[in-house]
């Protein structure tokens, strides 16, 4: 049987270790909760709307990696591909709360809709208020009067960036709730699978796709995507998954956007660079103007090969909030 | 309970197969770290009546597990116990009134109904098969065998929520996970009641 | 025969078609030379002292990713592994030139000297006063009394960003020389290898390792390293580099270094933070004081598996060209 | 020239195997792009001298191939080319200063000498094996042998330069690939001219 080959302690112990890891990694700006699996800022500032973020561990750098200022203030991270569970979150949200009421912000998973529930009623008991946006960016998930049936991907990162900066800036847990929303309703992703990563404790491929195939759509946990096809060349790939993009947030000349392509973990970026090439081709010939593009690894399935493209599109406001400086593990800006 | 604990955490690779299969391959993973939790828990605490015993695995499930499988199992064994206040002891009457009053909680905290290829499926199977039993051996006996036919049942169906979801009629032919949990944890307590 | 999945197109034109998208996702802060397999910031100040790196292609974000401000001022692009050709770093030579004179940095492999070499002694000729720093960060590969045998690998990004910090605000080539050479005296690093990468164009893989084997110290093209074995701990992995680390570059008290954990291509964040837990206990243990650390993939082997670490020993002289601000599309300080 | 470039694009797997086995698998990659730039310039210009041909195909090795061998055989085939001068023919001894000329370039550029498991061991082989040869013809044949004993030898070597060089002992029992490339472009020169 297959095992994959990983650089690992007991495997019992990886979410634990790796966030020691990923604290340490921060030279003081985040720290771990002493025993807990759940990292948070160092210092966060009184009187501030908090954002927590979380979810299953396994796709570093999100979540816990992109805990800083004007990003997240704190993560509760569960264990591999697993939601984390409702007292961890519980005891993060009271470890980032500052009396102005807390905002969850995760992808959109029946295993973190349900945990982090019970964690915001929990909370509520104990007199803090939380508000929740899921994020369900991936296109591929569910037709577009369906959207709320849509998965979290690489979008995440676009909204922690976004909610982060506007939690820093604004008073009101509604306010804050409110700009999340509305980057939410201007933001897309489709991805591709090229190659399975593997479970961590086992070693195991988490799906299975023939050597000559791509899916395109599927999530990055191996959920099934809107079709698999023959490897095209690059070019025609790009023109795919634009099409399905664009039917779904159609942009106009004028338009401004902010662009991502999230590497799943072992994707060249000779390979995403040559898919750069065409993707924007097609948006010069819609007028479509881009204002950042941001590529690399942030939202990881181990080490499964693909990537996906994420367009946000940007208004006078978001853009202030995605163009605010920030720090964190993943990045910097 | 430690029995079905056991079972459960020796089941460890067949229900990570069957998520690898449909869902992202770590079910059985959840799942063991989940009882490894019961157990410590009940060996610390040794609650009393059966309702509290339900109630601690339900909390240490939840406190455990995480994932969909966390939430579900957790929410399923706390609501279950607390059905049964504080009862010296389960009959076939209380067990309905455990598995029913989990199955509503399950129902209202993920939104999914019989039918949607969950573990529900294999819950509404056991239900069924036990509303004749007179006694909990002959309920346990009757709910094991009718969670195992009705996770059997969801390789036909085409999953709503959870992982599968996206995957359509390619999920057909595959059980689903939470399923095939809960027939065997139901096989397990059904077994330890009878031989114990 | 294997060959591995990649979206590309025709895999004679990857290099000229990545540059392409790599100029693109820079939103105008680097441009093509027309024509040519060579990147250049768009705008160079005056009178300042150039920086030209490159070496072949394949190791992305590394060279052509790593232009921008107090960075690179142009990078020449090889084929996949292939140093570039004289003539075409002799253009990139003079669309950097402002007047003092370019320094040139860049890994120290035979194909890479040799082509550097001959492209210097043509600017010569046209009247460029041209400079070299070869680096030679990897402890692997030549004993210590034998450093300019040493390979460069992930130390390639702690001097480009010193160099490029010391060229911009340094009036003479042979001052921004010797601020490099000084940090390469500080620099040292060690690889390990865990699955092979493939060749673009063939798709074969660029070497043969056991599937149950790694091997320390293996360059990025598969060049033999210290020690094949099989697969540790990643605690026990951490102390045997470390180990081998320090023997090259011993550290003490009251030391203060940069580390960087560099992703050959698919190894996970989770791998390298669990490392990095370990190799910060051995650094406190010893009192060394880590400045910043630095983690992901800047110089990789396509979809290699396997990391380095690198330890850069600061004072404060190389502390205030690290810190400077810097931006390119590999990363931003 | 152009029947060298011929053999030398067909061989590319060939090199490329052997590059994989001792270095990174990209000699033949860049050997095959060298030479369709030496075609596309030899049909462009159409040199007259032997010399001159010589000359051209080394620049644009040098500008086309990139890695070690651009540089080392651009400067190998560059300098060769200028020690014929303008002659019009190339006789025996025309053809054993290109060698040397050649030889003495790379080894000034790249610092290796006869030993370290580069091309200058096909070379060096090439040139004591028509040090006797009285015509070109004869000393084609002479020198396309002695390359392939040469290239052949490297398989004993150790290398000190270029990738190969950090293998060490385990660099034994494998050919140098850039002596193959040589000895290769000597086969076919000497082919075509017994041909031709
Ligand atoms: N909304 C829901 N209602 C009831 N059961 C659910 C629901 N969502 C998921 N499940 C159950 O959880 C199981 C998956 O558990 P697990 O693999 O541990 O979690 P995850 O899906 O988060 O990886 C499914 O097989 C299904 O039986
Ligand atoms: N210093 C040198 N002198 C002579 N020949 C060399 C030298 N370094 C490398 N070579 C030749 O170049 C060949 C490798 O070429 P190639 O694979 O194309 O370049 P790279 O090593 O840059 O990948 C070697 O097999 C060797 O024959
Ligand atoms: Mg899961
Ligand atoms: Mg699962
Ligand atoms: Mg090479
Ligand atoms: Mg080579």
């Amino acid at each position: 049987m297959f095992k994959m080959k990983k650089v690992l302690n007991d495997p019992a112990n990886v979410v634990t270790e790796m966030l020691d890891g990923l604290a340490l990694a921060s030279d003081g700006a985040v720290m771990r909760l002493p025993g807990l699996d759940a990292l948070v800022r160092s210092e966060i500032a009184d009187d501030k709307v908090a954002l927590l973020i979380g979810g299953g561990s396994g796709h570093e750098p999100l979540f816990h990696g992109l805990i800083g200022p004007n990003l997240a203030d704190g993560a509760a991270a569960g264990g591999v591909f697993a939601a984390p569970a409702p007292d961890l979150i519980l005891e993060a949200t009271k470890a980032v709360h500052r009396g102005r009421g807390v905002l969850y912000l995760y992808g959109n998973y029946a295993g973190d809709n349900m945990n982090f529930d019970i964690a915001a009623e929990m909370a509520e008991d104990e007199g803090i208020e939380v508000r929740t946006v899921r994020v369900w960016d991936d296109v591929a998930a569910a037709p577009p009067d369906r959207k709320e049936e849509r998965r979290g991907i690489a979008g995440d990162v676009y909204m922690i960036k976004i909610a982060g900066a506007a939690a820093a800036k604004l008073d009101s847990l509604a306010a804050v709730e409110a700009v999340a929303v509305k980057a939410r309703e201007n933001l897309r992703s489709l991805g591709v699978a090229v190659r399975a990563g593997s479970m961590p404790e086992t070693g195991k491929l988490t799906f299975e796709l023939p050597d000559d195939e791509i899916e395109i759509g599927m999530g990055a946990h191996g959920e099934a995507g809107v079709s698999r096809q023959k490897l095209p060349q690059a070019d025609a790939l790009a023109d795919q998954m634009m099409e399905v993009l664009l039917a779904d947030m159609p942009l106009k000349a004028g338009d401004e956007i902010a662009l991502l392509f999230n590497n799943l973990g072992a994707t060249t970026f000779m390979e995403m660079l040559i898919v750069n090439r065409r993707v924007r081709a097609i948006l010069a010939d819609l007028g479509v103007k881009v204002h950042k593009t941001d590529m690399g690894a942030f939202v990881t399935s181990q080490e499964m090969a693909g990537f996906s493209i994420t367009l946000l599109k940007l208004d006078a406001e978001l853009k202030g909030y995605f163009d605010a400086p920030a720090s964190c593990f993943a990045f910097t800006r | 309970m430690l029995a079905v604990a056991e079972a459960v955490i020796a089941a460890e690779p067949l229900l990570t197969d069957a998520d690898r299969a449909i869902g992202d391959g770590d079910h059985g993973i959840g799942m063991r770290r989940g009882f490894l939790g019961v157990q410590e828990k009940l060996k610390a605490e040794t609650p009393e009546t059966p309702g509290a015993v339900l109630k601690v695995t339900g909390m240490a499930l939840l406190s455990k597990t995480g994932g969909a499988a966390g939430a579900v199992f957790g929410s399923f064994f706390r609501a279950g116990g607390l059905a049964l206040g504080d009862a010296e002891e389960i009959d076939a009457e209380g067990f309905r009134a455990f598995l029913a009053a989990g199955r509503d909680t399950v129902m209202k905290r993920g939104g999914a109904a019989e039918g949607d290829k969950t573990m529900l499926d294999a819950l509404a199977g056991a239900l069924s098969a036990c509303a004749e039993a007179q006694d909990l051996r002959g309920a346990l006996a009757a709910a094991a065998e009718g969670a195992r036919q009705g996770a059997e049942a969801t390789k036909t169906m085409v999953a709503r929520f959870g992982k599968a979801k996206t995957l359509g009629e390619r999920a057909i032919g595959h059980p689903d996970p939470g399923a095939l949990s809960l027939a065997i944890m139901l096989q397990a307590w059904h077994e330890s009641a009878d031989h114990g």
